[in-house]
């Protein structure tokens, strides 16, 4: 079995093995989106124009907080130590488990999306770029949290450490991500804005997993 | 000068609490930067020379 | 690549020096070792073992001197494809079993993973395939990173305290495995309290030197 | 290679120094109402022939002098000793650059023809803000040396900008905020600038956190490093997604020269350049004290420092 495979594999055995791991994120992202509107207002009029913010800030989060135990329980057990001395390039493995973290707790969060965008009151017609735009959006912020991950896993406790880290490198995907929802809900076309997170997906895809592995070998000391 | 007089250049017409409070945070930050790090690279060289003091004091007898 | 004779040093460690928290660890150190030797690193508690097989596995960069390896057959110069590392830690997920821990341990080191059920009944664990980690003892657990040096494809083994948590018998086991795959041109490196009974080569860290 | 071997002749850096000095006046006179067009002929005609000599005619000079440049900065020892001699001078141009470009910009300039007094506050924000920027670039520029040739100085350099650049941008929100206030009756708006300077801010706060949180001074390096040249290219999207954010929403901008810079008056658009140059060795100034500092610490044990410190 080619690494990739082998490492997609035992990823996505470790996340069904404990469904937690997939299950609080989702839970995390359902119960932000619909605290504000009890901190709001019911008002259809503000929600919908909240929405857009209001559903890309939760999945944001959402990311993020799953992304602390990304690295440290293999870093507890010494698996990611195995990992480090392997032959060959990095960039396949890391990326196989971005993936596989990304299908089990990213893919939940595009696809319960247009349901939380339809309790804020989003138009069904806007429903479409919310989890077109997240479906772009999530992967990228899976990687370059990553780098962040990867960067705090031999710092204990280091979950706030990532949240100052990760949040700045966040802005271009909220801020397209959001704007393009935005976009949407006021008619216009979307899909430069969909482009331009596809191109950040991309560079984020393509560069990402590097800055990720030589981030696990220098929290390993090399 | 552009101003008429100094108290002139005090108000600056209406802003003077502006421009001088701007001026008087950013330079203050500023310099309280620079003060930090000569008072950190002081307080380094001496704890360093006190090393090596002791360093020699122990190397003698 | 010339042919290696035996006695041509495939490990060369020229005035490697390791600091770490404001303490030097050790410095100066110096050895060449060649196919088919055992070397023990001894050395009391804190006294840099772990660090020094850290920095000859390429996990630990921030050390002055050179580590060089000239292993036969290897693809790159810092040999990774021919080095296996144990380390202290097993490195098994304790959601998965020994079979899926392994495999994916092979996968990632070229290594054979039809051979993964012989492997565990050699270290006696037959028929343990399917059990998850979580359920295992230490001395199990142990054993089970422990079966991939019953795999082949490495020429260097590099083993932090393969002895802990291991019963009497289990410490036999290893050491009989440990001398063949020596006399079979394997290179050994380990560091343990304990010292085999056959003929090896020592490093002592802390005070002493090389 | 007989070439390489010959040393760098002292007219060399006349050469290059000049060359930059006539590119500095031209980039001034660029910005002037009306171009001087003697003036930039007869630079362009200069420049071009400063160019000929140094970059065409020999350019291994060039050559020779970055990689001589790069083993001594890369070296702690040489490093200590060049920038101790460096250092009066940049605090004595630091200081005098900025002395004069602050008196000249708060008394001396004309006020603006919308904004009245208030607008002097841009001496001081506009260098810090550009300050806070190019310290970041540079922390980049030195994350990717420390992880491509893993040197040692450049770690140092990284959390030796951090703190001063840190600052710097904390000055330029503040002095943004207040200049907002007699502008736009408001201390804070989200204006394009403002956001993705406060952006910096926290990214200069990330890199320092990380640093603070690792123990080992060189995994804490070359993690910063990591981190900020990750950031670099960050910085670059921030600032294209910020304004197309901005002009999303059509929001006020903090346009002080009007559309485009070309329209800022000579008198007030040289004090300003003072300003900021004197911020930038400023800047040189803070970074160098503690990179001394730190390296003195982190050579503690070598022959060197114990001669130094005697």
């Amino acid at each position: 079995m080619s690494v990739f495979a082998a490492t997609l594999r035992r990823e996505l055995l470790l996340g069904l093995r404990t469904p937690a791991e997939i299950i609080n994120p989702l839970f995390f992202f359902v119960v932000v989106v619909s605290l504000f509107p009890l901190a709001l207002t019911p008002s259809p009029e503000t929600l919908r124009l909240l929405a857009p913010g209001v559903v890309w800030v939760a999945a944001l989060l959402a990311v993020m907080l799953s992304l602390d135990s990304l690295f440290r329980r293999d870093e507890e057990c010494g698996a990611l130590e195995q990992l480090l001395v392997a032959p060959g390039e990095l960039y396949l493995p890391v990326l196989a488990r971005l993936c596989a973290h990304w299908l089990l707790t990213g893919l939940p969060l595009v696809l319960v999306a247009p349901l939380l965008g339809y309790m804020t009151y989003l138009p069904v017609e806007v429903l479409d770029t919310l989890w077109q735009s997240l479906l772009l959006g999530t992967p990228a912020l899976t990687v370059i949290g990553a780098i962040g991950a990867a960067l705090t896993v031999s710092v204990r406790r280091g979950g706030i450490l990532l949240a100052l880290l990760v949040l700045p490198l966040y802005v271009p995907v909220l801020v397209f991500g959001a704007g393009s929802v935005g976009r949407a809900l006021d008619g216009m076309e979307v899909s430069s804005v969909l482009a331009v997170l596809g191109a950040i997906l991309a560079l984020a895809v393509s560069l990402g997993p590097f800055a990720v592995a030589l981030g696990l070998r220098i929290s390993s000391g090399d | 000068m552009y101003f008429e007089s100094w108290s002139a250049l005090w108000q600056m017409g209406t802003h003077g609490p502006y421009v001088w409070s701007a001026f008087g945070i950013g330079v203050a930050l500023i310099a309280a930067n620079v003060a930090w790090a000569l008072w950190h690279s002081r307080t380094v060289r001496a704890d360093l020379k006190r090393q090596l003091q002791r360093q020699a004091m122990q190397e003698k007898p | 690549m010339s042919p290696t004779t035996p006695t041509s040093p495939i490990l060369r460690v020229e005035q490697l020096g390791c600091e770490r928290d404001e303490r030097i660890l050790f410095r100066d150190l110096a050895f060449q070792a060649c196919a088919g030797e055992i070397w023990q690193v001894a050395g009391a508690n804190g006294t840099g073992k772990t660090t020094l097989l850290r920095i000859l596995a390429g996990l630990h960069g921030f050390h002055d001197g050179r580590v060089r390896w000239q292993v036969p057959g290897a693809r790159h110069a810092s040999a990774h494809d021919q080095i296996l590392f144990l380390g202290h830690l097993a490195g098994l997920r304790e959601e998965l079993t020994a079979q899926e821990n392994l495999r994916w341990l092979c996968a990632l080191h070229d290594q054979p993973a039809a051979m993964i059920p012989a492997a565990l009944s050699a270290v006696g664990l037959a028929g343990y395939d399917d059990a998850p980690v979580a359920t295992m003892s230490a001395g199990q657990k142990r054993r089970v990173a422990l079966a991939r040096l019953w795999l082949p494809g490495k020429a260097v083994w590099i083993l932090d305290e393969p002895f802990t948590a291991i019963d009497a018998t289990g410490v036999e086991m290893i050491e009989q495995r440990l001398r063949k795959q020596a006399a079979a041109g394997t290179l050994v490196i380990y560091t343990s309290h304990h010292r085999l009974a056959t003929d090896t080569r020592q490093i002592h860290l802390g005070g002493q030197g090389a | 290679m007989t070439e390489t071997a010959r040393p760098v002749p002292g007219h060399f850096y006349l050469w290059s120094g000049l060359g930059l000095l006539v590119a500095v006046a031209l980039y001034v006179f660029w910005q002037a109402p009306q171009p001087n067009r003697t003036v930039l002929v007869v630079g362009g005609y200069l420049l071009s022939v400063l160019f000929y000599f140094g970059a065409v005619r020999y350019p291994h000079w060039y050559w020779q002098a970055l990689v001589r440049w790069y083993h001594q900065l890369g070296s702690p020892r040489h490093f200590y000793r060049i920038s101790g001699v460096l250092l009066p001078y940049l605090v004595a141009l630091s200081g005098g650059l900025l002395l004069v470009g602050l008196i000249w910009g708060l008394a001396f300039s004309p006020p603006h023809h919308e904004q009245g007094n208030s607008y002097r506050i841009i001496y001081l924000h506009v260098p810090a803000a550009s300050g806070a920027m190019m310290g970041y670039m540079a922390m980049g520029i030195c994350g990717l040396v420390s992880l491509v040739w893993r040197m040692k100085m450049a770690e140092v350099a990284i959390k030796a900008i951090a703190p001063f650049g840190a600052t710097l941008a904390a000055v330029a929100l503040i002095t943004g905020a207040i200049w907002g206030r007699p502008t736009w009756g408001t201390y804070w708006i989200w204006d394009a600038r403002l956001t993705s300077m406060l952006i910096l801010f926290f990214m200069y706060l990330g890199v320092m956190g990380l640093q603070n949180a690792i123990a080992d001074p060189r995994q804490a390096g070359r993690a910063a490093s990591l981190l900020s040249l990750v950031g670099i290219i960050n910085v670059v999207i921030v600032r294209y997604s910020v304004d197309w954010w901005h002009s999303l929403h059509q929001g006020s901008s903090m346009s002080i020269f009007g559309a485009g810079g070309s329209q800022i008056h000579p008198s007030m658009l040289a004090p300003l350049l003072i300003s900021m140059f004197g911020t930038y060795f400023l800047f040189a100034v803070a970074v160098l004290i503690r990179t001394r500092t730190e390296v003195l610490w982190r050579e503690r044990r070598s022959r060197w420092v114990k001669e130094v410190l005697r």
